[in-house]
């Protein structure tokens, strides 16, 4: 798809894609559109390389022998597995891409804040994308996404040092994204768009980024010190001097745990549009959904240590985390009760998007019920570093944040490209997708309940035929991701042209051209309608 | 910045075109920067949490690494750092006042505090050097704690090293708004480099003024040597 | 046909709670998640939009949020007071628990039994003792973990970590590495053997037994010099280590700390971190010269130096295991 | 803030201020007070922050709330940070 060729034949009007053509208009653009484009392809180019990753690590699981990759390059799988899909797709994906497309638009902008810091944003991200790409084709780094020390600073001689550079880059990258958003939402609002008014989208985006803002930096600071440690032997976290590797897994999940909600709170904003819409009602219980939103942005930084709770932390200190984690908790129950009573009484279309909702609400509840589970101390010390973890987050960030991702990409489809995606396909993707990822994960509940570790290159015959249901289902899920890059590069030369607002929805970005011009709006609009006001909105039958 | 923006009441040259008002766009860059400096307070957080857990374990070791300084020049570094915030100061306050060579002469006097400040943390650094005292590469240590006051070192340069590196920073923006200053491009109406800049170097000397008891004065005994 | 198991065997006393708490929550959550699940396709279905039909706007009520808020957090906090309540036991030994000092290094488990046995990736255990693993690590970050009993405990290099079980069934049961530990990490596995009393002590008394833990601690302490400082008769350069162990100690910048394995052996490994009040920090460091093996040993030794009827933990006593989980960390 | 300018005045006295409190932290932990030294060092070097925060950086004349709230919030997160790990270490000799 070369960047010149796109021309959306009913847009002889001009918009943010047709405005100017040739490679320099697009790397050194700070239109706030065009920068979302550029991290949809980086994304999407470092999520195709994290799956492979994954397929690898599903396909030598096949057996309980190790015979289809070594012991070390099996490591390096993992790891890397964990490292690019972590930080080079799922923190970035929804504020980086939608976020960064929608977010001036939806409060009546003509662009961010700072639009040269988002350009920056997005080189760190390729930068540090490269010192990942270097990591992974001199060598790779196998000391798990976690970079546990003493092993990562003493004991592995593979790419340590780049690889903590590269998501040191890239950690830079989200940091810029947080400050922007931060203060585009307090600064740049249009005439009337008050605090009550915002779309859901537009809060949980701000919660994210204080996130990004406040827990960002220590890992930064962390991997800082690993890299010392191995390049100047500084003794911070070598027990034979004394240190105590406890203290490396303090300030890692201290921005590690409020990272998981990096990744799930853009997804909730997705959902709540993408339900309100095609249940034609307004949200229910708007102030308590924003609330939710920061309150678990803000005890997202208390919970840390849930994570090390068999790592050797005092029992008191556990209970005051574990107590802390179940008041995290409340708030994702909320969300959930919300997003279904907003059902209630509706006029629910089952459009793609809304068929990625329901998916996401029902996977997002098993993974947050499935978090009271670890929360519990009991059950924790027997589960932690088993399958039944691995299982518990992939249903939050697979299940939960890459289904609200693929919706948001179908929902604002019309609105980025001008063109519509082939419906029936898109269904069968959400379908083949649901099904992929369920044969996937849930058997992993079972093989973690019944002790199988996680990260282990063989294992136990007795956890075999779980572990083949687990590799089917992976295959299915890839088939399931390949269909809507698919289609929807097929979409933007072939798709139906979008009008300005092919769902009937409610929201500023739905009363601009598609796509938009590169100012957004002709001249700035001013607000007198609530936020949802799908009561004032004509039912219009949306053509198959 | 595509120049093609809608015409705008007072378009005056520095007005970005996505802000309705200079007085909007200097408000919006004075809290990104100080959204930024939340972020370097909590990556300077980070070294902060692992002192004062060492320190809560290995007190004594870090009673003898503490003696190991030359807690005068830690105090002399600490003048010559709140000398430079002053001027500083004075530099953005005559950027509101548009006096164009009062901000040069005081943007000057803040780089040569700066680069005073980097000398004599070289001369430490130096010093330590000589005596064997940076962790793992060359280091010796004759009593029996060597370990833990290896890891008050590891802290000690750890911290310093990247307070260094911000100043080296610092020196640098103060010195490119200083040419530009010298240019003319700031007057009351447009100062928002000078007021973000000072914000940055505040920032700095504010971490300083927390390494500098943390790190030179732990206990009585540093006088007493 | 094939091998499916669903259920990890139950043979400890922890296993039998944490499957309590593990099944009430998977009844709590299963009917939380089918109760959403059926109300999300009702919904679906009874509201499909379908012409002639007006979806009605709802604000939202806050009675109905307030009942979703405090509810669930009620629930949840009953859920962390049981699972607090397990952990605690999981966390805090029987006093008179017989104990196993284990060594976990890169790719493999040692033990070393207080009677003098040393295995290698194999712990035979008798049924119904208590047992207390004394565990530190050479090299890195390993995790002792048996499914079977539902316990898991981080090794940590430089630091003891505890665990314990009480065995409840004979048998062979998997013992895991549960924190990733390198390219061997799937390879640091092996077995606990569960024996009844009777084959326990034929096991025993057949090893080849080269004197107790505590005799081998007894003669790395004289090889090594440790008796010219701590005498036992006057008062040397070193503390008197007669009944020291478990018992509070005041150290010289004024703290008092309670002298389990951890403050003994720091203070071998690194004798300036803790220094008794009224000596010297003349002691120098064994870093490097004790291997994890001789420092075990050397804590049993310190443990056994406790007159016995204070019911030191040293000698293993075969009186049926009554005592009370008390802390005695 | 961009239109409220201090005098020069004000900054040299906030400036001599400062120079005093340094001299008194450097003073004052020479005289032994056992844990009460770090209590005081740390009380001198926050109220020399807060000094260089509100008149330096110019806090005190900032016209929107916002940016207080952000920094008040930033200074909290830290708080988290260093309480939080500090209840591990705290505790552990506790158990």
């Amino acid at each position: 798809m070369s960047m010149a060729t796109l021309t959306a034949p009913s847009a002889e009007r001009e918009n943010y894609l047709n405005q100017e053509y040739g490679i320099r208009s697009w790397l050194l653009t700070t239109d706030h559109k065009r920068i979302a484009l550029l991290y949809l392809l980086s994304i999407t180019f470092f999520f195709f390389i994290g799956g492979f990753f994954a397929l690898l690590i599903r396909l030598e699981l096949l057996t309980p022998a190790g015979d289809l990759l070594q012991a070390d390059t099996y490591n390096k799988m993992f790891t890397m597995h964990g490292q690019v899909m972590v930080f080079f797709f799922l923190i970035p994906a929804v504020p980086a891409v939608l976020g960064n497309f929608l977010i001036p638009i939806m409060i009546g902008a003509k662009d961010l804040a700072f639009p040269r810091i988002n350009l920056l944003s997005w080189y760190l991200f390729i930068i540090g994308g490269l010192f990942m790409l270097y990591t992974i084709l001199t060598g790779g780094v196998d000391t798990g996404w976690t970079f546990y020390t003493p092993l990562s600073t003493q004991f592995l001689d593979t790419h340590v040092v780049a690889a903590a550079l590269a998501i040191f880059i890239a950690g830079f990258s989200s940091i810029l994204t947080g400050l922007n958003f931060i203060v585009t939402v307090h600064r740049m609002r249009a005439p009337g768009m008050t605090w009550s008014r915002l779309p859901l989208f537009v809060w949980s985006n701000y919660a994210t980024s204080i996130i990004q803002v406040l827990g960002t930096p220590v890992l930064a600071i962390t991997l800082m010190l690993v890299a010392l440690e191995r390049i100047f032997k500084l003794g911070i976290f070598n027990p034979q001097m004394g240190g105590d590797p406890l203290l490396f897994q303090h300030l890692f999940w201290f921005y590690s745990h409020p990272a998981v909600y990096i990744m799930i709170l853009p997804g909730m904003g997705v959902v709540s549009e993408v339900v309100t819409c095609f249940s034609r009602k307004r949200i229910f219980g708007y102030k308590f959904m924003a609330l939710a939103v920061i309150a678990i942005a803000v005890l997202g930084f208390l919970v840390w240590a849930h994570h090390m709770f068999a790592a050797g932390i005092s029992l008191y200190a556990a209970m005051i985390f574990s107590l802390l984690s179940y008041f995290v908790a409340v708030p994702s129950a909320i969300k959930v009760f919300n997003w279904t009573t907003t059902m209630y009484k509706g006029s629910i279309s089952y459009m793609t998007p809304m068929l990625y909702a329901f998916g996401f609400i029902g996977l997002f509840t098993m993974g947050g019920l499935t978090g009271l589970f670890v929360a519990a101390l009991g059950i924790d010390v027997h589960v932690t570093d088993t399958y039944f973890v691995v299982a518990h987050f992939h249903y939050i960030m697979v299940g939960g944040m890459v289904m609200a991702y693929l919706g948001g990409i179908h929902f604002w489809w019309p609105k980025i490209s001008g063109r519509m995606y082939p419906e029936a396909w898109g269904k069968l993707a959400a379908l083949i997708i649901f099904i992929g990822f369920n044969l996937t994960f849930f058997p992993q509940f079972v093989l973690g309940y019944l002790g199988m570790p996680r990260r282990y290159w063989q294992y136990s015959p007795e956890f075999q035929v779980l572990n083949v249901l687990s590799t089917a289902g992976a295959t299915i899920l890839a088939v399931g991701y390949l269909l809507p890059m698919v289609y929807l590069l097929w979409s933007m030369r072939y798709g139906k042209v979008a009008n300005e607002n092919p769902w009937n929805a409610a929201g500023l970005e739905w009363m601009t051209a598609s796509p938009p011009p590169t100012f957004n709006f002709d001249q700035t609009p001013t607000v007198t309608w609530e936020a949802y006001n799908y009561d004032e909105l004509k039912e219009v039958p949306v053509e198959r | 910045m595509s120049d093609r923006a809608p015409a705008i009441a007072t378009h005056s040259p520095e007005l970005e075109h996505h802000f309705s008002s200079l007085e909007q766009q200097l408000e919006a860059s004075v809290m990104g920067m100080w959204v930024f400096l939340i972020t370097e307070i909590m990556f300077f957080g980070g070294m902060f949490c692992g002192y004062m857990v060492y320190r809560y374990q290995y007190y004594s070791a870090w009673v003898a690494g503490s003696q190991k300084m030359d807690f005068r020049w830690g105090t002399l570094n600490t003048i010559v750092l709140l000398c430079s915030s002053l001027t500083m100061a004075l530099a953005v306050r005559s950027a509101q006042l548009g006096r164009r060579k009062a901000i040069v002469i005081f943007l000057l006097i803040t780089i040569l505090f700066g680069l005073g400040f980097l000398g004599i943390k070289g001369i430490e650094y130096h010093g330590h050097w000589a005596e064997h005292q940076f962790p793992g590469l060359n280091w010796a240590w004759p009593e029996a704690n060597s370990h833990l006051v290896a890891l008050f070192f590891s802290f000690y340069w750890a911290m310093t090293g990247f307070h260094a590196l911000h100043m080296v920073i610092g020196v640098g923006l103060v010195s490119w708004i200083a040419y530009q200053a010298w240019k003319g491009r700031y007057h009351s109406a447009y100062y928002t480099p000078v007021e973000v800049v000072g914000l940055y170097w505040h920032f700095v000397d504010i971490i300083w003024i927390y390494l500098y008891p943390l790190l030179y004065l732990i206990s009585h005994k540093h006088i007493s040597g | 046909m094939f091998d499916l198991p669903l259920w990890p065997p139950r043979a400890s006393t922890t296993a039998g709670s944490v499957d309590a708490l593990f099944i009430f929550l998977l009844t709590l959550c299963g009917f939380m998640a089918l109760a959403i699940f059926t109300m999300i396709i009702v919904f679906a279905i009874r509201y499909r939009r379908r012409p002639g039909h007006q979806a009605e706007q709802i604000e939202g009520s806050n009675a109905l949020e307030f009942t979703w808020t405090f509810i669930p957090l009620g629930i949840f906090l009953c859920i962390f007071v049981w699972g607090a309540y397990i952990y605690f036991q999981e966390r805090t030994p029987p006093r008179g628990a017989a104990e196993v000092y284990t060594v976990a290094k890169q790719w493999m488990w040692k033990f070393q039994h207080v009677e003098g046995h040393r295995e290698i990736n194999e712990l035979h255990v008798p049924v119904g003792r208590d047992v207390r693993m004394i565990m530190t690590s050479q090299d890195v970050i390993h995790s002792f973990y048996v499914p079977a009993f539902r316990i898991k405990q981080d090794v940590l290099p430089g630091r003891y970590t505890v665990a314990w079980f009480h065995a409840t069934k004979a048998g062979t049961y998997h013992l895991f590495c549960a924190e990733y530990c390198g390219t061997m990490h799937s390879g640091m596995i092996g077995d606990v053997v569960v024996m009844e009393p009777a084959q326990y002590e034929a096991w025993l008394s057949g090893g080849a037994a080269l004197g107790s833990l505590a005799n081998t601690g007894q003669g790395i302490f004289q090889s090594l010099g440790c008796s010219t400082c701590h005498r036992f008769d006057t008062q040397g350069r070193g503390p008197n280590l007669v009944g020291v162990f478990g018992r509070p100690v005041l150290l010289e910048d004024g703290r008092t700390v309670i002298a389990d394995e951890n403050y003994i052996r720091e203070s071998i490994l690194i004798p300036a971190a803790k220094v008794v009040s009224g000596f010297k920090p003349i002691m120098p460091t064994f870093q490097g010269i004790v291997s994890e093996e001789q420092l075990n040993a050397l804590v049993a030794y310190v443990k056994s130096l406790n007159p016995p009827p204070a019911g030191a933990a040293g000698t293993p006593n075969l009186k049926p295991p009554t005592s009370q989980p008390e802390t005695n960390r | 803030m961009s239109r409220h300018i201090a005098s020069a005045k004000l900054y040299v006295g906030v400036w001599l201020a400062l120079i005093c409190l340094t001299a008194a932290t450097a003073a004052v932990s020479g005289v032994e007070l056992g844990p009460f030294n770090v209590v005081v060092a740390l009380v001198i070097a926050t109220s020399k922050m807060l000094l260089v925060a509100l008149f330096f950086m110019g806090v005190k004349y900032l016209s929107q709330r916002m940016t207080v709230v952000v920094i008040v919030a930033g200074l909290f997160w830290l708080f988290i940070l260093l309480a939080l790990s500090m209840t591990d270490y705290v505790s552990r000799a506790w158990a």
